[in-house]
């Protein structure tokens, strides 16, 4: 019932914003209504099979994103499509299905599993809410073939353990495994290897790569640039709840086109000594998301700035520079 | 590119999962405090479900003076009924450990639904309930108890309700506070992404985490509801019909006991009730004690860390 | 402007706690069955008109619903209504009662503040030594036990020593000031201490786990890598933040203590407000009740908005 | 006064009631009244003995031929602490204004007016009063009527009589009695200062200060401590104390009566085998009233068998206590055909024999009482349960619903009996039916009896009525009556003179206690 | 010459509470010059932060220590607690891991600047309220901020302003315990900047903790990897990166993902850290090294020198032709 050819998940302009509590006084002194702009006009395609990055500094909406993406916060306006189908204004009962085809994984694998549930029940776990996988042997064979999906073989090794009696990168295979073990189509990963220690991070992030191998699409949040270039195969690049650069990883590492991402890989530490550089750092925090700047919402903090970034927003857009027709970048320079 | 993925050995050795029996049975064994106020706890628990068959006399039976004073046959003599003290305490801490018991059942059940419902939905149900456990929270309690007691009469049914529905708002916010935090934690959050239904991630998720707080609170009630009744039996709202050790007291007291110069009609009974809130004290304390990460380490502290002598074992050229 | 919204919030929270607090204990009195009016007139003289005139007196021939009605028109105009006890107005037997209590229960709070403050740091700064383990044992010790019974203890080991009962002994006609003040001190040592000494168990409780709880932040090692000594950093660091639970506790405690004088003023003989609200209750004298619970409710939702206040004071983090 | 001994000092009594008002339209503890009698002048009073009425401020008095007008002529050149004066117009002032705001400001006092048509004072020392029936009890009455200062209370008349209760007559109280009120202190002290204008014999003490006790130990090591001199109702477990402290205990026949109440509303839904009088008398055996005195009262108490204590003088001597005979009980109710049931437990008309016995926990002693009743009637194949209430609730279980005594059994209270028989035989009339009545008795022929009495004013007469009517509810049994509580007081060895009465040494009846109290 | 700051064969065991020992940090020696600048790299629980706690006397009760701390050639440790305390921040200053909670929540910045200058007697009053100013200034904070109370400030202003503590009694060494973690990419590179030209201006010695090797590989000129609470490897950061002489160190940085590097393999280490509340056997890195031999399960390598300023504890140093690397 998906039209044929549709991207697995399709997101358009969405935009979602959390109310800003405005307080008895301000109730009575009828303040207006503020609101954090925590999306503002996301379009962002994934297909199955490909990892896409979605990359920005903290606060930028990286995680409302995939929450709304998941239709765990609703958004305001804009549309989300899953295979084709229009998501954005199912009810509770109707998403269930659509739960069980695209999971997510978060980012702290400690927190993640329940401590008190061995990593068979945990991993059974999505099977029981679905009802599905018929008799408890089924069931269990379904645990096994999750666990070994996740890189957790022999599988029996690791039924009967506890969280605490596994690593961190072990811990975030099983998370990855309960979120296997339905088949889903869409894998929204935020920041999955982030609170793991280097040494294990790679093996998570091989599992990524192996899964969308076999035909996953996945949405993979990270502030690590680094990471993403090694291992997506588009990034997108947010700010302050907006998709400022867009494209193919590589083209987007070399070739950076938004004056905002080019600061972001200015700053990303190398590991070999002799490859130091001067950072290009952008003063001022991040700001706030309550109150958007006008025009370019980079502008104040843009090196480059020209007056007429103050007063236009400029849209995403395939620029002069670019060699691959499908790197955009919203920046009136560029 | 397919690599398979192992993760093989230096898994840390598996160690027992901390179980919420494990938890008391941890805090009890490691605790000097807690493991007394167990011990105690339980003897007078196993005394006084065993009353009817330790206790040397009958609870109605005179066998001696009003007063008498202790002897070889009555070790704590007795009371203004002629009946022997002994007796009496037995008897006495089943009724009291009984009201202990069942009010602090009743004030769990309350406390641990609000607490768990305002914790767990939050928004405007999480204000309604808190609202009204505010004014729980402000009503003065043992007057509230005297004026309930005084309508309803006293028995023994109507002082555990009212002791459970005036002792719930403790349990309610501590409940909630940890329902809270509990909800927000990942695996909650990705249980509800999965679709699960409340009633699934409260049953398995929220409450088995919460469980072992509202063990410690379920036993710092139960010393509160023992107090409460001692107190409520003492201003003669308790049941007469049946001799709690709160009503020993108020009996001795009623009839002047201190001075008649009966003390043993009065300082044992106080001072069991005492022992019995003190246990549930000292292992509740230990438990929150246990469960509350933040009281671990002190940063400052009379005590310092200690210097061993030095062991030498690599080299420091460089 | 910080916080402003927190003061207005929580003071409307507070007026309204109160309201509820009085319509509640004003269904509550009625829920019981029987009347002052068939306790009053159960005097050897009394007759039927007796019995009416009272119900009329006391407005209790009219519906329950009028009597709300007028019983909060009262209220606005600070009228309490009269006793049925002895037809005085409310608010002067309580102003009486209330008098009489506040010196007694102030002492033993102050007492129980101070000491329990002091053995609560003490505990927490001496964390692990046999020092804490007695501190905490002793006012465990004293927190468990029941209130009256502590009093009757202390009435054993004093009688003699001290007063035992009531307020005075002076049956001097116009004493001196100061022969009545020793007189009523005196007679306040023991219920005072009664109260402290349970308090005080509480409070060092409280002051212990509230400094352990602040002794574990981050903030304090950074204090303590400054070169900070131990007690300037319980001092200027530590005691500021355990500040905040204790300042709510405190509040709160301090409500729950009239009930506590409940206790210790039927083993004084104590002739203040916890003695009213028992006779009350006995008497079924609803409007001395209401007005004691309205003083109770009030002391406490007061006490707490101070608490709330002191907060705000304290914690520069509430907005 | 003007014996040998010292006079002077102040004599400090505890009691552990207390005064709960200053104004006697609003007062109902007997403290009250018995301060009134020390600063009120009364018209008569008892005698040491309570038996016969003597002068107080009425030096003598006249009954008309049909009993209906009676002549009091009072003390002349009598003065209010004040120093105004004080005559017959204040006593009738006090009666018409009574009568006028009786069912309103002056409700309080109906009761000891009902039948006067008005009082008037034709001159200062002559007092009339007109009745509308000839009264039985006319001296009775009056023995507990305060006569108030008129010159104080006629500006408390406003709002229709309503001001009568909401003046506070605080200290100094204008009053004339032995004593003056000179302080007061709610449920602390008051303090009495001698009056030296009083009219009659005056005080040997300078002062009296009473002390209000909330509980009996505080009180007892107050007097041991010697921070009082006297206390009027001495705990009986503190008596053997006292003594051997060197305190004077004195024990008189009391009129405190604990009784067994049983529901004899003709009318009564259920249990209805409790209507029947063997039944009753079977009950009474099985009452160990020994027991009850020697564990509950210590002895100081007497076994107890009529509605009238031995100690007003009215008592039918020919009533005895039933005697406890568990056999003889047992035979009656085997007789009545109540088998034994399971447990043994005897049955009556299908269902088993337990009954709920109300008792109220502002009577201490009830709950003591009871678990010896049940232990014995246990023995008897009855069993009782407890259910303990507090005064109002019970007294509205007992009456209920609305007055009609149609749903309680038995009962466990006591009665405080005055010393002129009319109010406790009272109680068991139809007419109490909501008001006085605990035991829902109603009896047409009892009913007139009582009426009779009352319109009887030849004391001889009457008391041979009182004592046919004494029999009459011994056998009929709304109440079965346990045991007369002592009235028991203890005095410091530096003083003596009290005068025990049944209803303690501080007492309504007469001054003469402690006009007559002094130092060694 | 004496070092600056010397750490000889420092051991800290903790109390566990069920009775047994937990030997957090296993003969760590490693030192620093003035204006040298030394990473700590490991993974975490490897005993990063107890090392620099121990250093500054600031164990918890629950500790014991064992080993020498020489300050300028004298040892500050023998005394316990005391003997560190006049060294502690005029000395040695310390910026803790989440400077949100290094705070204290109800005292403004400030108020906590002066109270570290006055205490060690820098300059008093009016005097130190000004210096304080100027050393918000000096780390981008404006002045004025110091009356703003810690939760009124960014994460960033925040790290700052203790990093501003940090150096208000100008100390010789300035340690920071992962001063970036849980910040922001660009706010890192901005307090990593600003460490960077304090150490500069100053003259400053730094310790940087932290478990990011790039960090380390950009700002600092020598780096210690820290494994199982012992000092696997040391020497300049050039070296470890371009010739390790321990596995671990080389795994790490295959472990970590570079720009420019994209298609390079990037490994990981399979396994976890060993417990340290048991004792160990053979060399703790064992399980997970992919070149152990027969030697590495009996016996624990010792820390030794390899080159020049350089020392690695690993069997395979001993076989010249196996050099590790
Ligand atoms: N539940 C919420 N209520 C109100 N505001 C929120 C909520 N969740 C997020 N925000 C705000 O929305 C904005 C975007 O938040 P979001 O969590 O999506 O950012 P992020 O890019 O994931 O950041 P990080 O890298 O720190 O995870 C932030 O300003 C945040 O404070
Ligand atoms: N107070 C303590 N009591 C018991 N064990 C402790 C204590 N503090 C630390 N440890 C243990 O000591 C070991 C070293 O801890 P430490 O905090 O020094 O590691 P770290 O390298 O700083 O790690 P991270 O990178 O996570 O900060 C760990 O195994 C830790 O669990
Ligand atoms: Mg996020
Ligand atoms: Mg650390």
């Amino acid at each position: 019932m998906s039209a044929v050819g549709a991207p697995l998940l399709d997101v358009d302009d969405l935009v979602v914003r959390y109310p800003v509590p405005r307080g008895l006084i301000g109730l009575l002194r009828r303040r207006p209504q503020l609101a954090v702009h925590a999306v503002e006009g996301v379009t962002l395609v994934v297909e199955a099979g490909e990892l896409v990055a979605l990359v920005g500094e903290s606060g930028c909406g990286k995680t409302t994103t995939a929450q709304a993406v998941l239709r765990l916060v609703d958004p305001l306006s804009g549309s989300i499509r899953f295979q084709g189908d229009d998501i954005t204004q199912l009810g509770m009962r109707a998403l269930r299905p659509l739960r069980r085809r695209m999971q997510i994984v978060y980012q702290d694998p400690y927190e993640s599993l329940d401590p008190r549930l061995r990593v068979q029940a945990t991993v059974e776990e999505p099977l029981l809410i679905h009802r599905m996988g018929g008799s408890k042997g089924e069931r269990a064979s379904l645990v096994s073939d999750a666990l070994a999906r996740a890189g957790l073989s022999p599988p029996e090794l690791f039924l009967d353990r506890f969280p605490h009696q596994l690593s961190g990168g072990q811990r975030q295979r099983v998370a990855i495994a309960a979120a296997l073990v339905l088949d889903p189509q869409l894998l929204v990963a935020d920041e999955p290897v982030s609170m793991l220690d280097v040494s294990v991070r790679a093996g998570v992030l091989r599992l990524l790569e192996e899964l969308k191998a076999s035909g996953l699409g996945i949405l993979m949040i990270t502030h690590d640039l680094s990471t993403a270039a090694r291992f997506a195969d588009r990034i997108a690049v947010m700010y302050l709840g907006r998709i400022v650069e867009e494209g193919p990883a590589g083209e987007v590492v070399r070739n950076p086109q938004h004056p905002y991402t080019k600061a972001l890989l200015s700053v990303v530490p190398r590991r070999d000594p002799r490859m130091r550089r001067r950072p290009q750092i952008l003063r001022g925090e991040t700001p706030d998301a309550v109150r958007i700047p006008s025009g370019c919402r980079f502008h104040p903090r843009c090196p480059i700035a020209i007056d007429v970034c103050t007063t236009e927003d400029p849209s995403l857009r395939r620029t002069d520079s670019t060699q691959s027709p499908h790197h955009r970048a919203a920046c009136l320079l560029a | 590119m397919s690599v398979v993925l192992h993760e093989p050995g230096a898994v840390a050795d598996p160690e027992p999962v901390p179980s919420r029996g494990g938890i008391l049975w941890n805090t009890i064994r490691r605790r000097p405090s807690a493991a007394v106020g167990a011990v105690v706890l339980s003897l007078v628990v196993i005394a006084a479900v065993l009353a009817p068959w330790i206790a040397p006399y009958g609870l109605h039976d005179q066998v001696g003076p009003v007063f008498g004073p202790p002897s070889w046959s009555h070790p704590l003599g007795l009371d203004d009924g002629g009946i022997d003290m002994v007796t009496l305490l037995v008897w006495g801490a089943r009724i009291s450990l009984v009201v202990g018991f069942a009010a602090t059942l009743v004030s769990m059940i309350i406390g641990g639904a609000i607490g768990v419902l305002a914790g767990y939905f939050g928004g405007k149900t999480d204000s309604i309930l808190m609202r009204i456990t505010d004014y729980f929270l402000v009503i003065p309690d043992v007057p509230l108890m005297i004026v309930v007691a005084a309508i309803w009469g006293p028995s023994l049914f109507h002082i555990v309700i009212v002791i459970g529905i005036l002792l719930w708002t403790s349990t309610a916010r501590v409940i909630r506070a940890q329902v809270k935090s509990v909800r927000e934690r990942v695996y909650v959050k990705r249980a509800r992404s999965l679709g699960a239904g409340h009633a699934r991630i409260v049953f398995r998720h929220v409450l088995p985490q919460v469980a072992p707080l509202l063990i410690a609170n379920t036993v710092l009630t139960i010393a509160v509801a023992i107090f409460d009744e001692t107190a409520l039996s003492f201003l003669g709202l308790g049941d007469p019909s049946r001799v709690s050790l709160g009503k020993v007291i108020e009996n001795a007291f009623q009839r002047a006991a201190i001075s008649s110069g009966a003390w043993w009609a009065i300082v044992p009974p106080g001072a069991l009730v005492a022992v019995v809130i003190l246990s549930c004290s000292l292992i509740g304390g230990a438990l929150e004690d246990a469960l509350n990460p933040r009281l671990r380490v002190a940063h400052v502290s009379a005590r310092t860390f200690r210097l061993r002598p030095l062991v030498g074992r690599s080299d420091s050229s460089l | 402007m910080r916080g402003a919204d927190y003061v207005v919030k929580r003071t409307a929270f507070a007026l309204v706690t109160i309201f509820v607090a009085v319509s509640i204990n004003f269904v509550l009195f009625r829920l019981a069955p029987g009347s002052a009016v068939s306790n009053l007139s159960r005097v050897p003289h009394a007759t039927q008109e007796l019995r009416q005139a009272l119900k009329r007196q006391f407005g209790l021939d009219k519906s329950r619903g009028r009597q709300y009605l007028i019983y909060l028109e009262q209220l606005t105009r600070g009228n309490l209504g009269v006793s049925f006890e002895n037809e005085q107005p409310v608010s002067t037997n309580l102003k009486t009662a209330i008098l009489n209590t506040l010196p007694m229960v102030a002492l033993g709070t102050l007492f129980a503040i101070v000491v329990g403050t002091l053995t609560g740091v003490i505990a927490a700064w001496r964390r692990g030594t046999p020092i804490e383990g007695a501190t905490v044992t002793t006012a465990l010790g004293f927190y468990s036990m029941p209130t009256h019974w502590l009093g009757l203890m202390l009435v054993i080991l004093f009688t003699g020593i001290l007063p035992t009962g009531g307020m005075t002994n002076d049956f001097l006609i116009n004493p001196s000031f100061w022969t009545h003040a020793r007189d009523v001190l005196s007679h306040m040592v023991l219920p005072s201490l009664t109260l402290g000494l349970v308090l005080f168990g509480e409070y060092t409780l409280i002051v212990r786990s509230a400094m352990l709880e602040t002794l574990g932040e981050d903030y304090i090692l950074t204090a303590r890598a400054k070169g900070l000594r131990p007690w300037a950093i319980i001092r200027k660091h530590a005691l500021r933040n355990a500040m905040l639970p204790i300042v709510t506790l405190v509040a709160l405690s301090l409500g729950y203590i009239v009930a506590g004088a409940i206790l210790i003023e039927t083993v004084f003989s104590w002739p203040g407000v916890g003695r009213a609200v028992y006779d009350a209750v006995l008497n079924r004298d609803y409007p001395m009740l209401q007005g004691a619970f309205l003083f109770l409710t009030i002391s406490v939702v007061f006490f707490n908005l101070v608490a709330d206040l002191l907060y705000y004071k304290l914690d520069p983090r509430i907005t | 006064g003007g014996s040998h001994s010292k006079s002077g000092g102040t004599f400090r009594l505890a009691t552990s009631s207390g005064i709960d008002s200053l104004n006697p339209y609003v007062a109902f503890n007997q403290d009250a009244y018995s301060m009134f009698e020390y600063i009120y002048p009364l018209l008569v009073q008892y005698d040491k003995d309570n038996k016969q009425f003597v002068p107080d401020f009425a030096r003598s008095w006249t009954t008309s031929k049909d009993g209906k007008t009676w002549t009091f002529t009072t003390v002349a050149g009598a003065k209010w602490s004040d120093g105004k004066p004080l005559t017959a117009a204040d006593a009738a002032w006090t009666i018409n204004t009574d009568i006028k705001y009786k069912g309103g400001g002056a409700a309080n006092a109906a009761g000891l007016i009902a039948h006067i048509r008005r009082a008037v004072a034709p001159n200062p020392t002559t007092l009339v009063v007109h009745y509308a029936a000839a009264p039985g009890n006319v001296l009775g009455q009056f023995q507990q009527f305060a006569i108030l200062p008129k010159h104080v209370w006629s500006k408390h008349l406003g709002h229709k009589g309503a001001d009568l209760k909401t003046f506070p007559n605080n200290a100094p109280v204008v009053g004339a009695g032995p004593f003056k009120l000179v302080e007061y202190k709610k449920n602390q002290i008051a303090l009495f200062q001698r009056n030296d204008s009083f009219f009659g014999p005056k005080p040997q003490v300078d002062a009296f200060g009473l002390r209000i006790f909330s509980n009996d130990d505080a009180m007892v090591s107050a007097l041991k401590a010697h921070e009082i001199d006297a206390i009027e109702a001495v705990p009986a477990t503190a008596i053997k104390t006292l003594k051997s402290a060197g305190f004077t205990i004195t024990q008189v026949p009391g009129v405190d009566q604990t009784d067994f109440i049983f529901n004899s509303n003709p009318k009564k839904k259920t249990h209805r085998e409790l209507l029947n009088l063997k039944l009753k008398e079977a009950f009474a055996h099985a009452v160990d009233r020994d027991q009850i005195i020697r564990v509950v009262f210590l002895g100081t108490a007497k076994p107890a068998d009529s509605i009238v204590p031995q100690a007003t003088g009215w008592h039918n001597p020919q009533l005895k206590p039933e005697s406890f005979d568990l056999g003889l009980a047992n035979k009656m109710l085997d007789q009545l055909g109540y088998k034994r049931g399971s447990g043994g437990v005897r049955v009556a008309n299908g269902h088993k024999m337990a009954y709920d016995v109300i008792t109220p926990t502002s009577v201490q002693s009830t709950s003591r009482t009871f678990q010896i009743m049940q232990a014995s009637f246990a023995k008897i194949g009855v069993q009782l349960r407890q259910k303990a209430l507090d005064a109002t609730t019970a007294f509205d279980e007992m009456s209920g619903p609305n007055g009609k005594y149609l749903n309680f059994d038995l009962a466990l209270w006591d009665w405080v009996a005055l010393i002129d028989p009319d109010f406790m035989l009272s109680v068991v009339t139809c007419a109490q039916y909501g008001g006085w009545s605990d035991s829902g008795y109603c009896d047409k022929k009892y009913d007139r009896m009582y009426s009779q009495q009352q319109l009887t004013p030849n004391q001889d007469k009457r008391r041979a009525l009182v004592w046919k009517m004494q029999k009459y509810l011994y056998d009929r049994r709304p109440y079965v009556w346990l045991a007369t509580q002592d009235s028991v007081d203890a005095l410091s060895p530096k003083w003596t003179g009290l005068v025990p009465s049944p209803q303690g040494p501080f007492n309504s009846l007469s001054k003469v206690s402690l006009t007559s109290v002094h130092q060694k | 010459m004496t070092a600056l700051l010397q750490v000889e064969d420092l051991h800290v065991w903790f109390d566990l509470q069920d009775g047994g020992e937990l030997h957090a940090v296993q003969g760590v020696s490693v030192g620093v010059e003035r204006g040298e600048r030394l990473g700590l790299v490991g993974e975490s629980g490897c005993g990063k932060t107890t090392t620099v706690l121990a250093l500054m006397g600031l164990l918890p009760p629950s500790a014991s220590a064992s080993g020498r701390v020489l300050l300028e050639g004298t040892d500050v440790l023998a005394g316990g607690e005391a003997s560190m305390r006049p060294h502690r921040w005029s000395d040695v200053a310390i910026v803790f891991q989440g400077a949100m909670n290094a705070l204290n929540p109800v005292r403004t910045i400030g108020s906590q600047i002066v109270e570290a200058i006055e205490l060690h007697g820098e300059a008093g009053g009016k005097a130190a309220r000004a210096q304080t100013g100027e050393l918000l200034e000096s780390v981008g904070i404006p002045a004025a901020r110091a009356s703003r109370f810690p939760h009124e400030l960014s994460g960033g202003m925040r790290q700052r302003a203790a990093i501003a503590m940090a150096l208000s009694c100008h100390p010789k060494v300035l340690i920071a315990d992962e001063p970036t973690t849980a910040l922001d990419v660009m706010v890192q590179a901005q307090i990593l900047e600003l460490l960077d030209s304090l150490c500069r201006d100053f003259g400053l010695a730094l310790i940087l903790v932290t478990h990011d090797l790039p960090v380390v590989a950009q700002l600092c000129d020598h780096g210690a990897v820290m494994y199982a609470g012992e000092i696997v490897e040391r020497g300049l950061v050039d070296t470890l990166y371009h010739a390790p002489r321990h596995p671990y160190t080389r795994l790490l940085f295959a472990a970590t993902p570079d720009l420019g590097h994209e298609t390079e393999e990037i490994v990981s280490i399979p396994g976890a850290p060993p417990r340290l509340d048991q004792p160990l056997v053979g060399c703790p890195f064992r399980p997970r090294c992919d070149s152990a031999f027969e030697p590495c399960a009996t016996s624990r390598p010792l820390l030794r020198r390899v080159a020049d300023r350089h020392a690695a504890a690993c069997h395979l140093n001993d076989r010249p032709s196996q050099a590790p690397g």
